[in-house]
């Protein structure tokens, strides 16, 4: 008879746990990799929908283009957050990651990791070009993407947060934009500012390096209140 | 060593169950009882940690579980009424993905062979998103032939499954008793499973 | 009289060879006009009195841009008949029309944003006949987006045709938009009741383009629908001798 | 025995099943009230970001106004619009439908009308207070409401044929977004030009009948849209 | 009358089934067999009208069921896995909702009684949300005792119900059937419905 013992387990290591579930999460990236192009249209589009509403006085929108391809940033990690948990709260499989060994921690990061693969890089790559079209110059465009490049791991670390929050709720979708745009203003605030004060000839370092901190800030605690935050929904 | 001390369940104002007390040795096969809505589901969520206990406590090797929730999460399976499995991923890579979640990674063969043996040979290459619903269901079972977990929660687990393969599945799990495991599972329809030592766990009568 | 059987062309496993012997001619063809309309225009079309050389983007800018309304309102043709007479070729021919239409789309934003600079001092003005026709280079990316996201081909090629159907409606927009609108772009300078406006060598190497851009277009889009066919009918060849013993 | 004859059923006629139809869905729609709530939520904010993004500065902002205000509207309908059928889609009432006797072009115009009332009515409401915001002046707010009013059963009608040729398929949010914003920016373009004309003293007379035309034509085809699609997501 | 004429349905690269024939009589209980993945949904959805065949014709009333749909549709119930219950409304609405969708609207009494009937009397105040996987089923089951449609598609009807419930629902079709109507449906567990005519419709075996 065998004794309920972990001796005959193979136990993997946290690591190999962590490696594991970004590696699953990159192939459903992967299978469904038209919605990396799609977050890139919805970018553009969106982008591009204000010089429609305000009118296209080249000065104007080089005036608005760093703000205005950040909240269209903000819009398109917003929207593409529902990926995050929900498919996975729906099919049962967030039951499996809540008992699997690894940490719950480390889970939420590795499930961000994916997300922002699939999401921020896209984003970052395609900011450069939507600047131009508002006519940024050199100097902006560089600190845009760099801004970007900072900004939206922040941005899906507090998304995640708020995914899982109101996973299962119905509404979820506009509720989760309603918890997390307020927080995500500061990184609005500094992106922005950013590009305005490259543009404006100041330099643009306080900015980038309080995005910076931002970033290491939420790296560090936004995994434990996805885990909480998870533990809760599924209650 | 599973022990369930005076456990009870509380949805809403209704309280499905409470004193729920038993134990049980290592190779017992547990029938969760009863009718619809007296809170099989609900116990074995609860069992498993997925959700907690209005009262009671439960000892897994004289441990409490809750308080060890590592180490025992790390000895159970469970198999609700969602299954866990993804629409995009084919058989094969679900299992792998499920196998490597639950720290059991396996080799691409011997989720092909399992997944075989579930009778889906034939149907490895597709998206899960086409199966049918027994197959799905079959899918997720695979994972219970790859593990070597000594705890297992089934929830329905015969549910949309053909005689075929619920025959199988009885099998394994008698099998999984035979090597000393222990299973709690829920079924409204009876199934013959060969066990040494079978109880029933019957709850309410509302 | 003798009637041809048109519908024998409809069917896929007739029209893929067919499209296999053509395809080369088109492609002479379209390398012929391609020379040919380029030496006009950049040789024999005189210097524009207003505009200098950078004028001479007009040579690909506009059969590019009348391509790429053309080829929509083809596609929504192909897609509608493929939705209304359930004929299978008509949906492969709107898949392959789709990415040529694309590209021309782009090029006469290219190429106009690029004569923008010298013109208007800006590469990109939010004026309506641009941004009619950055609409439709995202209603084509719409309908291959949605093409490719469903697996099922027959329902991809269903629900492609409803979408390229509502999303006709932009061109007319796209034509007329200088009409509507007062705008920064011209207006149209060819005119079926009017004699031509400009200079008769700067029309033939238009003309010259633009019948190069066609016959490329045709070879681009018969390749493309032996592809599509191919790919599907290996799949299917059982099925049509289903079809076929059922009937 | 009973024949199977259709004689003793009970036989509603289109105008009863229409209105039911119009009550579950209208219904559900007050279950779920946050959600209204969350809807304007997420317009104030996203009106409320711009500001943040492009600077404060008065003038600039009246100007903007209009544009802002109904790039946020197109916006948050965009983001409702999973409400409309995804949910019926996966539990399985849209088979029913379906099969129901109702004619599917009445069907989609009865969900649609569910929508309006729980989106574009809230979305009308608030246009203006948030127009004010902006420094919009009476003559502005009214062309503001009254575009938002005229404008917004297009974007749930436009909106309903995205959402059903999109149902199921994974990334649908943001497919339906590619799908759909391009031809929501007729209703951008004359809405916010609406506005402007209003405030610069121009007449908006003629852009406000544009719209109406646009949903008088809308009106007309969209449902038989939304049918057709329907029937092909579903099959 | 309903008749099958070689009807065949493809899925992907997969031949289901093909070449499939029947006519039924009124009171006629069909029971369409077959493992795992044989096809049984695709068939109920195609009979539905909801999928088209890739072959092959349904005749309801000696009328080609598609192109005389409206009036087909008028005379048909169907029930797949997927129940059409929503979350957050409560029994009698849920069950009220249905029916007005089918054209059979239904006074708030009749609602009531009919899911009493199967045995949900206490929770009619809940969200289905929060009901047990049996529960859920049985409300929309319910449907089924209030309804007055000839054609009934049922596809796995009895799966997640307790015995009691099964029961009942092999009672609500026998009567169905003995008042003339007529019944297709799947199972994998056997269950005895009183039936004067009852035949199988035996799916492929691969
Ligand atoms: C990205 C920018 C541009 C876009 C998207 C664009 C788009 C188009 C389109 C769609 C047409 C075909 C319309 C028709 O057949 O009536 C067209 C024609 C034309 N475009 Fe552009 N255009 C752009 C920039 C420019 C610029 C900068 C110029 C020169 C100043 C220009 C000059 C013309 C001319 C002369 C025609 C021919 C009109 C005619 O003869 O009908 N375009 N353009
Ligand atoms: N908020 C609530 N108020 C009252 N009762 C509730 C509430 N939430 C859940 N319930 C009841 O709790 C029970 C949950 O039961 P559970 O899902 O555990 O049943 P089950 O035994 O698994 O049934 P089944 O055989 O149908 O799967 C149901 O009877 C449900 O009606
Ligand atoms: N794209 C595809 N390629 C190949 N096979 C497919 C494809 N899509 C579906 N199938 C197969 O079609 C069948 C669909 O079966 P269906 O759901 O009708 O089965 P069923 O008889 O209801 O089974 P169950 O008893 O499990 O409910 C499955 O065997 C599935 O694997
Ligand atoms: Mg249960
Ligand atoms: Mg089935």
């Amino acid at each position: 008879m065998r004794e309920p013992a972990q001796a005959d387990v193979v136990l993997a290591g946290d690591g190999t746990l962590f490696l594991g579930l970004l590696r699953r999460d990159l192939l459903l990236v992967y299978r469904r990799r038209a919605d990396a192009v799609t977050v890139l249209v919805f970018f553009s589009i969106v982008v591009s929908l204000f010089p429609l509403g305000v009118g296209a006085d080249p000065n104007l929108l080089r005036l608005l283009g760093g703000g205005v391809v950040w909240v269209a940033a903000l819009l398109a990690s917003l929207l593409s957050l529902n990926r995050l948990f929900a498919a996975d709260h729906a099919d049962g499989t967030l039951e499996q990651i809540l008992l699997s060994p690894l940490p719950l921690p480390l889970t939420a990061l590795a499930k961000v990791t994916a997300h922002w693969i699939a999401t921020g890089i896209p984003l970052t790559l395609m900011a450069p070009v939507l600047g131009m079209q508002f006519g940024l110059d050199g100097d902006g465009l560089l600190v845009l993407s760099a801004g970007v490049l900072l900004g939206t791991p922040v941005l899906s670390l507090v998304g995640a947060v708020g995914a899982a929050l109101t996973l299962g709720l119905r509404g979820g979708n506009l509720l989760v934009a309603l918890l997390i745009l307020p927080l995500n203003i500061p990184v609005l605030i500094l992106g922005a500012g950013a590009v305005d004060a490259a543009q404006s000839g100041l330099g643009a370092g306080a900015h980038l390096s309080l995005l910076g901190a931002l970033l290491v800030g939420t790296l560090v605690g936004a995994p434990f209140a996805v885990a909480a935050a998870l533990r809760i929904s599924l209650d | 060593m599973l022990e369930l001390k005076s456990l009870a369940c509380v949805r809403g104002e209704r309280r499905l169950f409470s004193g729920i007390s038993a134990r049980y040795a290592p190779g017992t096969l547990v029938r969760v009882c009863g009718d619809n809505g007296t809170g099989k589901t609900s116990l074995l969520r609860l069992v498993a940690g997925l959700s907690e206990p209005a009262a009671g406590q439960i000892l897994w090797q004289g441990q409490d579980s809750q308080r060890e929730r590592a180490a025992f999460q790390r000895d159970l399976v469970y198999l609700g009424h969602a299954s866990g499995i993804k629409d995009e991923l084919d058989p094969v890579e679900n299992l792998m993905a499920s196998s490597a979640l639950a720290a059991e990674g396996i080799e691409i063969g011997a989720a092909r062979q399992a997944l075989g043996e579930m009778g889906l040979g034939e149907r490895l290459a597709l998206e899960c998103k086409v199966l049918s619903a027994g197959q799905r269901r079959r899918v997720a079972l695979a994972r219970l032939l790859v593990t070597r977990k000594p705890l297992w929660l089934l929830d329905e687990p015969f549910n949309a499954l053909d005689p075929q393969a619920v025959e199988r599945l009885a099998d394994t799990v008698g099998r999984h008793l035979a090597a000393g495991g222990m299973c709690l599972y829920t079924t409204h329809q009876p199934v013959p499973i060969r066990a040494t030592q079978s109880v029933e766990l019957r709850l309410g009568r509302n | 009289m003798t009637r041809i059987n048109w519908f024998k062309y409809a069917s896929p496993a007739t029209f893929f060879p067919l499209a296999g012997r053509l395809i080369p001619w088109f492609r002479a063809l379209a390398v012929l006009f391609g020379v040919a309309g380029l030496y006009v225009g950049f040789f024999v079309a005189p210097t524009d009195f207003q505009q200098g050389e950078a004028y001479r983007i007009i040579f690909l800018h506009v059969p590019a841009a009348w391509m790429s309304m053309f080829l929509y309102m083809l596609m929504a043709l192909y897609a509608g008949l493929g939705l209304v007479f359930n004929t299978r070729l008509s949906s492969m021919m709107a898949r392959a029309v789709a990415p040529t239409g694309a590209l021309f789309t782009f090029l006469a934003l290219w190429t106009g944003s690029m004569w923008g600079r010298p013109m208007w001092g800006t590469y990109w003005v939010w004026d309506a006949r641009l941004t009619s026709e950055l609409i439709l280079l995202f209603l084509y990316f719409g309908y291959m987006a949605l093409v490719a996201a469903i697996d099922d081909p027959r329902r991809g090629d269903r629900a492609g045709g409803v979408l390229a159907l509502v999303g006709a409606v932009n061109v007319p927009i796209i034509y007329f938009s200088v009409k509507w609108w007062n705008t920064l772009h011209q207006g149209s300078s060819i005119n079926l009741t009017r004699a031509p406006s400009m200079a008769a060598m700067m029309l033939w190497g238009m003309l010259l383009m633009a019948l190069c851009f066609w016959m490329y277009s045709i070879a681009v889009i018969l390749a493309r629908v032996q592809c599509v066919i191919a790919e599907r009918e290996q799949r299917s060849a059982w099925l049509q001798e289903l079809a076929a013993g059922e009937a």
